[in-house]
């Protein structure tokens, strides 16, 4: 039966389901599929905290959302289009998200008097009318999914776990993607067990001929290929990039790579991704806790590797004593927060921003560390070497900030050639510095204000560090009252210093005639820009700047926001660049903040920016 | 070992040391340097790492590499140094306060790791740099500036944590007979993993005399229970003390024990459970003057730093870890081409 | 104890419990739940306290005061709660990684102090709540997402480090044996101070099967040591194995063991002598998969809520503490008046 | 002979030697003296990290300077009129900090070429004219000692020691202070050793009498009791007072104080203070470290004790973790921090403003807690039952901030009568507050917006509290987006809503014409409020106001910063408060800072004040 194939320019789908059903798989796949496609794309997964919450629960139900499109896009969308759902509890927690008028895929099997009673239902939405604004499809999947494999031998609890991956077929009919990278990734994936691979697959086609053959999808339809610069791209997460940016600084400085760490929700994946490239020279301590992982990465810093730590909000709220530690020796040291929802334990699957006061402010005394923000999944790979720049040029505890939107999220990647990295030259002290062949750990570089770095092992330079004020050069214990003064500003300058290098800041104001500037940093770039989008396409100039620097600012941001009226920082937190923006600058900047452990949504953000330019 | 003619004096810094006159502490750093030229390494290949306390003062007088970190972490941060750094030979210095209070959680790690550090307790059983509150090894009741009428916690027997805590290597020695800490040092740095020396020390200031009984020549031989490798443990002014086995397994002193008498028992450090170090270091629960001294346990054991050098070189070996190969590992496996 | 008339269901908290389906966790949640009403304890007087991880959600499901804290906190917050409170039943829950790495030293330092907690550590050799990673307690070379090529650390021995931490009451058992788990909760009860419980605890989505041969018919008997204080160790499918003391003093398993054997060990809980109760402990270093099973340690010391108390019971006893008394502290003895 | 009295208004004294030499026991007498006899005065004890350096180097020397007048004073004064210096090392260190003309007292016993030489000297400033400037009494004080003890049968050594009461006998007679108290004194602490006491009675009265009797004094100095507010005084160190001021508010709100600590300078005083008063129901657990003491603080807090921890800037930054749940828990804590000189361990015994901004942001999340600072010695009583009250009263950890300036400075105080503090009432809830008998524990009070505190043993208030986000009122875990944004922004409402219940900002403007403001806080209120005097003499007004509360600044704050031209906010630190204040308000404050381990000098200060008012 030849079937209507329509043109679309994006679609968000969204698949739920309990978290054992298999759902960030399901999404991963297709994600796959789409980018293979060349479609542009962005990822949203969102599961909760328990590991396996209890089954058919609205505390249970994980999800994940795919926006892709024929040209380039910057977030995994607001109000999904598509909405599969496998249970009602699945159906329950999305439904207030979608748009009207959106597909509804829902695998009726488990609509069940007890289910439906469990989420808080009396009667079946599939029938009560509940679901009239969608386009609705209440299929058996599950049912659908025995049948095709009826004749495997399989139990029919195993049999019922394939119901993903029949949905998957579905989609995959429905938007037309090339189904080879699935069954391959299946027949990798199960190698071991042929007849799991077997189900699987079979489940897969399944579904996929389903959507050919019945007729309750009158349609299937088509996202052109988006053109996005050429290259070759890849689909990548936030983590799995940090993780590969900090192989590439390693590579690129020629420094043995470091990572001290404990386990953390949302960080814990740079640690399991790091451990398995030990044929890099890439060293991974699981230490006993936050203090010991960072205090592990700062002594094999002294050692001289290329030093990292990674960890959550509550890890790095521990470390704060150990940075202070770090600033004072002034030894490069990476220090990785990938931000989830707090105060405390907080919400910890979350994303949110609110460390970054913490980063800049989070230890004792005058202690100040730059800081680096990654905006986008992709982006991580960038800023991850960037961080390590500004560590080993400075000689001092770097904070990165990512956050759990951006860890887990993806996006399609153009993979640099490592060739066209920038270089990080590093040059270890070799030679005596000072008078009569002596050593001065603490004298400077006057360009950079970075103290020599003389590893053990170096004849010669012998010295001791420690958290004492030390005597500018020698660095000998000092109590002077003028030397501290001194060397406290002396820190303070060489953290400014790094402004001096930093590249003027980009403003996107395509028209030129925008009077108000929209000032983000982390993961809100792709909110804000789409928001920005949204209110220009209604004809109204805007401006946006993304800040990868938040500590030091590049030096001409004064400038930048002098030129315009007003100025508005998004946030999900309750303002803390625009405290900063407001300290620094004196500017009555506009705070919008939402703390709702979810991105911006575009649409919703626009209105805000639009009120905004129509009321000042 | 190399004799690179290095002599004590090459291991003084510059540095004015600054403890009170008499401190326990001023006899430790002298016997340390006098046995760093017998360890055969160069003083670029070695590094003292400490905590805070006045005992973590030692790296600022030893003219090797040295960190004077912060309070407790010195074994992580030395740690990730050898581990990162296997060619060093890494020392940590700590104090009772420092390594069993507030840094006791990285000291048992770092035993059970086998981390290849030498760790040298300075046991005061006081806080020192702090002015004399009691620490997690003073003696029950004990008054301090903060425990006016008496300490209420039981201490902690360093060697029993040390035990506990899978310790390859535990030793105990006193700051103030030079030649027997030096022969600790040295077996010690011999030691393939974690070694960690409990040194009694002196703090004449704020718990002066804790360790007399050690000292003075009336009563050391009645405490001081000497540990060598094979030998039966004797002591005594006459020599007829000895640690012997009861009947029911444990270990005890009795008085008057005969050279052949079967229950005296023959020290050896190197059995592989720790058993019967952990029953020797007891003999101080039932008289807590009794001071075992000398290497308590010496077993062999894969290091830490080894052990993960050895996985970097067997995952190199299977496969390259050069510039191309981190070129196709970022890469992946699902690219495609936007033209 | 008092009877109250309470009952399991009594101490079922509203909230769902959201452990994956076959967790350890909810054998071990309905022992304590069956087991609490015997304590006589009005409900309002029972705190449970947790840290961080799978077996930390604990609290919520128990109808009583409780705290779910931060990651490794709850024992010095317990402490903090039970020394000030010590009319309370305070229960301290926990996991391998909980109390081991993160949580370590204050484990330990309550251990010393004898405070009068309950600890349950369910120890899972693995981190459940991170959704994987290796523990303290996991076993040599073990592969999991973040040591691929296998573990590197010497895994504790989390009855060992207690009783190298001066523990008065170490105890063992498995989730999965209702009635043992429950005589041992009992026994933790009975105890005045620190009792900690090690719970073997099986997580099947990360570390399924850890201690299955502890739990299948076929094997369990082999491997299981039953400890009860007064009755001589035997084991076995037929009974014939046992705990012996070898000729060196140390333990040892040997089959075959006639019941008048003189090297037979007769389990001694209350033994001051904690060498005894290590080498028990030791067992599983000879053989891995010697489990230890009941209460092994169990002796009797004064704990330090009581001693607090009584210190301040004396002082108030000494000294007026009223609010003219402070009033006169306030004052001090050098004033002068200013009219 | 009969010899000239002279009266004066004021005097600094200070006196310097090593650290074994006993001169913070010398000052402190003097200072009791001084007080008793009625003068006002302020005390600055100075000593070294170590705890005893090595004998007669620069790094060993012990000082304590005293200010005493007939009028009411602010500060330790800047430049000493008088040294007292038992060394070359105490010379050579405090020598630079003396007024031109000031009167300098030597003990001259240990000038030998040797001494000279180790601090630097190669030719003895007593003779060579160096010490010209000033009126030189060189005097074997050592040797007159032992000459005065020669009798005594004490060994050399022994008799040596007692030199610092030699010196104290010849500066009372100098100043005409009251000797009986310092004798009734050395009896008392010499109790079990009255040989001791005997021998530093007579080296006492011995240099009494030398001043009396020998030429080399021409004059002696009277400086009248100063005239203040009626009331019974006494002398009190920042620590004590802070200690005690805990007590009493342990007194006023009925619970039971309870103290977790670890030991560090300079905090550990207030855990000795504390642990002596346990008849008052005083707990204290000095514990294994910094995390175990504020969690077993807050565990007592759960418990429902006046919940108190104490440390300084690398402990509280351990602490951080910890902090944050006790927000999310809303539990009332009291936590001190008695700052000192950062970063790292940085200068232990040196006194610095720098952790204002770690109080306010140095843990994960948005986690707000109310801070309020302690501005002199006798103030930190107010200021911890102050403390007290906020942490009780809204359910919330407070910061307390001192620092080592306040907590080892002395000052007199009128010492409050028990039952003029205010009450603090608590009120633990004892009923089901929900529907159906049931326990909210996170209803609110809508004024304060506490929650209810229900400690374990109220029968039928069983519930569980913990660091994940709770859902409204229940107090359950919740993942809700809009719960969590609801709980973040109510629990930074209850906080700004301490200020409603604040008293107006007190400025001091007496002519109503100043145009600056100063506005500081903390311990630089002496040096401020002496520089503000000064300005003020000659004849330029100025306004000066400084802050009790840091977080939430009260209510009228902004209206008394905009009714002034120019403010000006003098910190220990590079600019914390400054900052705070340029965010909220957008006013150019101008930050003055100085980051030397020492108070302003006033006469500096007023000089930069002076520079503001001329050149705005
Ligand atoms: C985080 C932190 N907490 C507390 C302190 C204060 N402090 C410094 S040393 C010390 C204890 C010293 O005792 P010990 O380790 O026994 O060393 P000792 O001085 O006796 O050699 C303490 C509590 C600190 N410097 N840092
Ligand atoms: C300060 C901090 N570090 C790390 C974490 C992440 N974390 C939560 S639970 C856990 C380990 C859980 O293992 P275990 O204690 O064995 O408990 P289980 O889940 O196995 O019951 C970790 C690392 C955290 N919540 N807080
Ligand atoms: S206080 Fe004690 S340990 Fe510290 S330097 Fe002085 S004598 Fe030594
Ligand atoms: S992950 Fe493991 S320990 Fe955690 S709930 Fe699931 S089965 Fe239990
Ligand atoms: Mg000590
Ligand atoms: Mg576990």
């Amino acid at each position: 039966m030849a079937k209507d194939v329509r043109q679309l320019e994006r679609v968000v789908i969204r698949i739920a389901g309990d978290s054992g059903d298999g759902m960030q798989l399901t999404g991963d796949r297709f994600t796959q599929e789409t980018a293979q496609f060349g479609n542009d794309l962005a990822t949203f997964p969102n599961f909760p905290a328990e590991i396996r919450a209890p089954q058919g629960t609205l505390a249970g139900v994980s999800s994940f959302q795919l926006h892709f499109a024929d040209h380039d896009i910057l977030t995994p969308g607001d109000r999904p289009d598509v909405l599969v759902a496998m249970n009602p509890a699945a159906l329950k927690a999305n439904l207030g998200d979608l748009r009207d008028g959106a597909t509804l895929i829902v695998d009726s099997h488990d609509f069940t008097t007890r289910a439906l009673a469990r989420v808080g239902w009396d009667s079946n939405p599939l029938e009560d009318g509940t679901l009239e604004k969608f386009q609705l499809h209440a299929l058996d999947l599950t049912q659908m999914t025995l049948d095709a494999l009826a004749d495997t031998g399989l139990s029919r609890k195993d049999a019922g776990r394939s119901k993903n991956m029949f949905a998957l077929g579905l989609l995959s009919w429905m938007y037309s993607r090339p189904t080879e990278g699935t069954i391959a990734f299946i027949e990798h994936k199960f190698a071991r067990k042929p007849e799991i691979a077997g189900a699987n697959i079979t489940a897969f086609r399944a579904g996929y001929n389903f959507g050919e053959t019945t007729e309750a999808f009158a349609v299937a339809y088509e996202v052109k290929p988006a053109t996005l610069p050429t290259g070759t791209y890849r689909n990548i997460t936030g983590n799995l990039a940090l993780a590969y940016g900090l192989i590439a600084a390693s590579k690129r400085s020629g420094l043995p790579l470091f990572l001290g760490a404990y386990p953390i929700t949302p960080a814990s994946d740079i640690l399991h991704e790091l451990s398995r490239h030990k044929r890099f020279g890439v060293r991974t301590f699981q230490a006993e806790d936050e203090i010991a992982g960072i205090g592990a990465a700062l002594g094999a810093a002294f050692g001289g590797s290329l030093a990292v730590t990674t960890s959550s909000g509550p890890g790095i709220a521990l470390k704060g004593e150990t940075i202070g530690l770090a600033v004072s020796l002034e030894l490069p040291l990476v220090i990785c927060d990938i931000q989830r929802g707090g105060p405390s334990t907080g919400l910890p699957t979350k994303t949110e921003q609110s460390d970054l006061l913490q980063a800049m402010f989070g230890r004792n005394g005058e202690a100040p560390v730059p800081i680096v923000a990654a905006q986008s999944p992709g982006d991580c790979f960038d800023a991850a070497i960037e961080a390590a720049r500004i560590a080993l040029t400075y000689r001092t505890p770097v904070f990165l900030l990512s956050d759990g939107y951006l860890a887990n999220g993806s996006e399609p990647w153009r993979v640099p050639s490592l060739d066209e990295l920038p270089e990080i030259p590093v040059c270890f002290a070799s030679e005596p510095n000072g008078p009569d062949g002596s050593f001065l750990p603490y004298l400077r570089d006057p360009e950079t204000l970075a103290r020599p770095w003389a590893v053990p092992g170096t004849p010669g330079l012998e010295h001791r560090v420690g958290g004492i004020e030390k005597a500018d050069k020698t660095g000998n214990i000092s109590y002077d009252p003028d030397n501290h003064d001194f060397m406290v500003r002396t820190r303070q300058a060489k953290v400014d210093r790094v402004a001096a290098a930093l590249p003027p800041l980009a403003v996107d104001d395509p028209s030129g005639d925008a009077r108000v500037l929209v000032l983000g940093w982390g993961s809100t770039y792709g909110p804000i820009g789409a928001a920005v989008r949204r209110v220009r396409r209604s004809g109204v100039p805007i401006a946006q700047a993304h800040l990868r620097h938040l500590n030091p600012f590049p030096g001409d941001l004064g400038a930048v926001l002098n030129r315009y009226d007003r100025v508005v920082i998004p946030e999900m937190n309750l303002g803390q660049l625009a405290m900063m923006i407001r300290a620094k600058y004196l500017i009555d900047a506009i705070s919008i903040t939402q703390v709702r452990g979810l991105p911006f949504k575009a649409e919703e953000l626009a209105e805000m920016l639009q009120g905004v330019v129509d009321h000042g | 070992m190399a004799d690179l003619g290095l002599k004590a004096k090459d291991f003084k810094s510059d540095q004015e040391v600054r403890w009170c006159p008499g401190c326990g502490d001023y006899a430790i750093l002298a016997a340390v340097q006098g046995f760093m030229p017998e360890l055969g390494i160069p003083r670029e290949n070695i590094v003292f790492v400490s905590g805070i306390g006045c005992s973590s003062r030692f790296p600022y007088y030893m003219n090797t590499y040295g960190m004077h970190s912060i309070h407790g972490r010195a074994p992580a941060i030395a740690t990730g140094l050898s581990t990162s750094r296997p060619d060093l030979s890494v020392w940590v210095v700590t104090g009772d306060g420092d390594s069993l209070s507030i840094g006791g959680n990285h000291l048992i790690h770092a035993l059970r790791r086998n981390v290849n550090l030498k760790i040298l307790l300075f046991n005061n059983r006081i806080y020192g740099l702090t002015k004399g509150q009691y620490s997690p090894t003073s003696e029950l009741g004990k008054i301090t500036k903060s425990t006016p009428m008496g300490s209420l916690d039981r201490p902690f027997n360093p060697v029993s944590v040390a035990l506990g805590a899978e310790g390859t290597f535990v030793a105990r020695t006193l700051d103030s007979d030079r030649k027997h800490l030096t022969s600790v040092l040295r077996a010690a740095a011999a030691h393939q993993g974690t070694a960690l020396i409990e040194i009694y020390q002196n703090c004449n200031i704020f718990n002066d005399g804790a360790f007399d009984l050690l000292k003075e020549s009336d009563s050391r031989e009645d405490w001081i229970i000497p540990l060598e490798h094979g030998r039966p443990i004797r002591f005594g002014k006459d020599g007829s003390k000895a640690v012997v086995r009861a009947s029911d397994g444990s270990l005890t002193v009795a008085d008057q024990v005969d050279e052949d008498d079967p229950r005296l028992v023959i020290h050896d450090a190197h059995v592989e459970n720790p058993s019967y170090a952990f029953s020797l270091a007891r003999l101080s629960s039932s008289d807590a003057r009794y001071a075992p001294m000398g290497v308590i346990r010496s077993v062999t054991r894969p290091t830490y730093d080894h052990l993960m050098t050895d996985q970097l070189d067997t995952a190199a070996a299977a496969a390259p870890g050069d510039e191309s190969a981190l070129q196709k590992l970022i890469l992946g496996n699902d690219t495609w081409q936007v033209a």
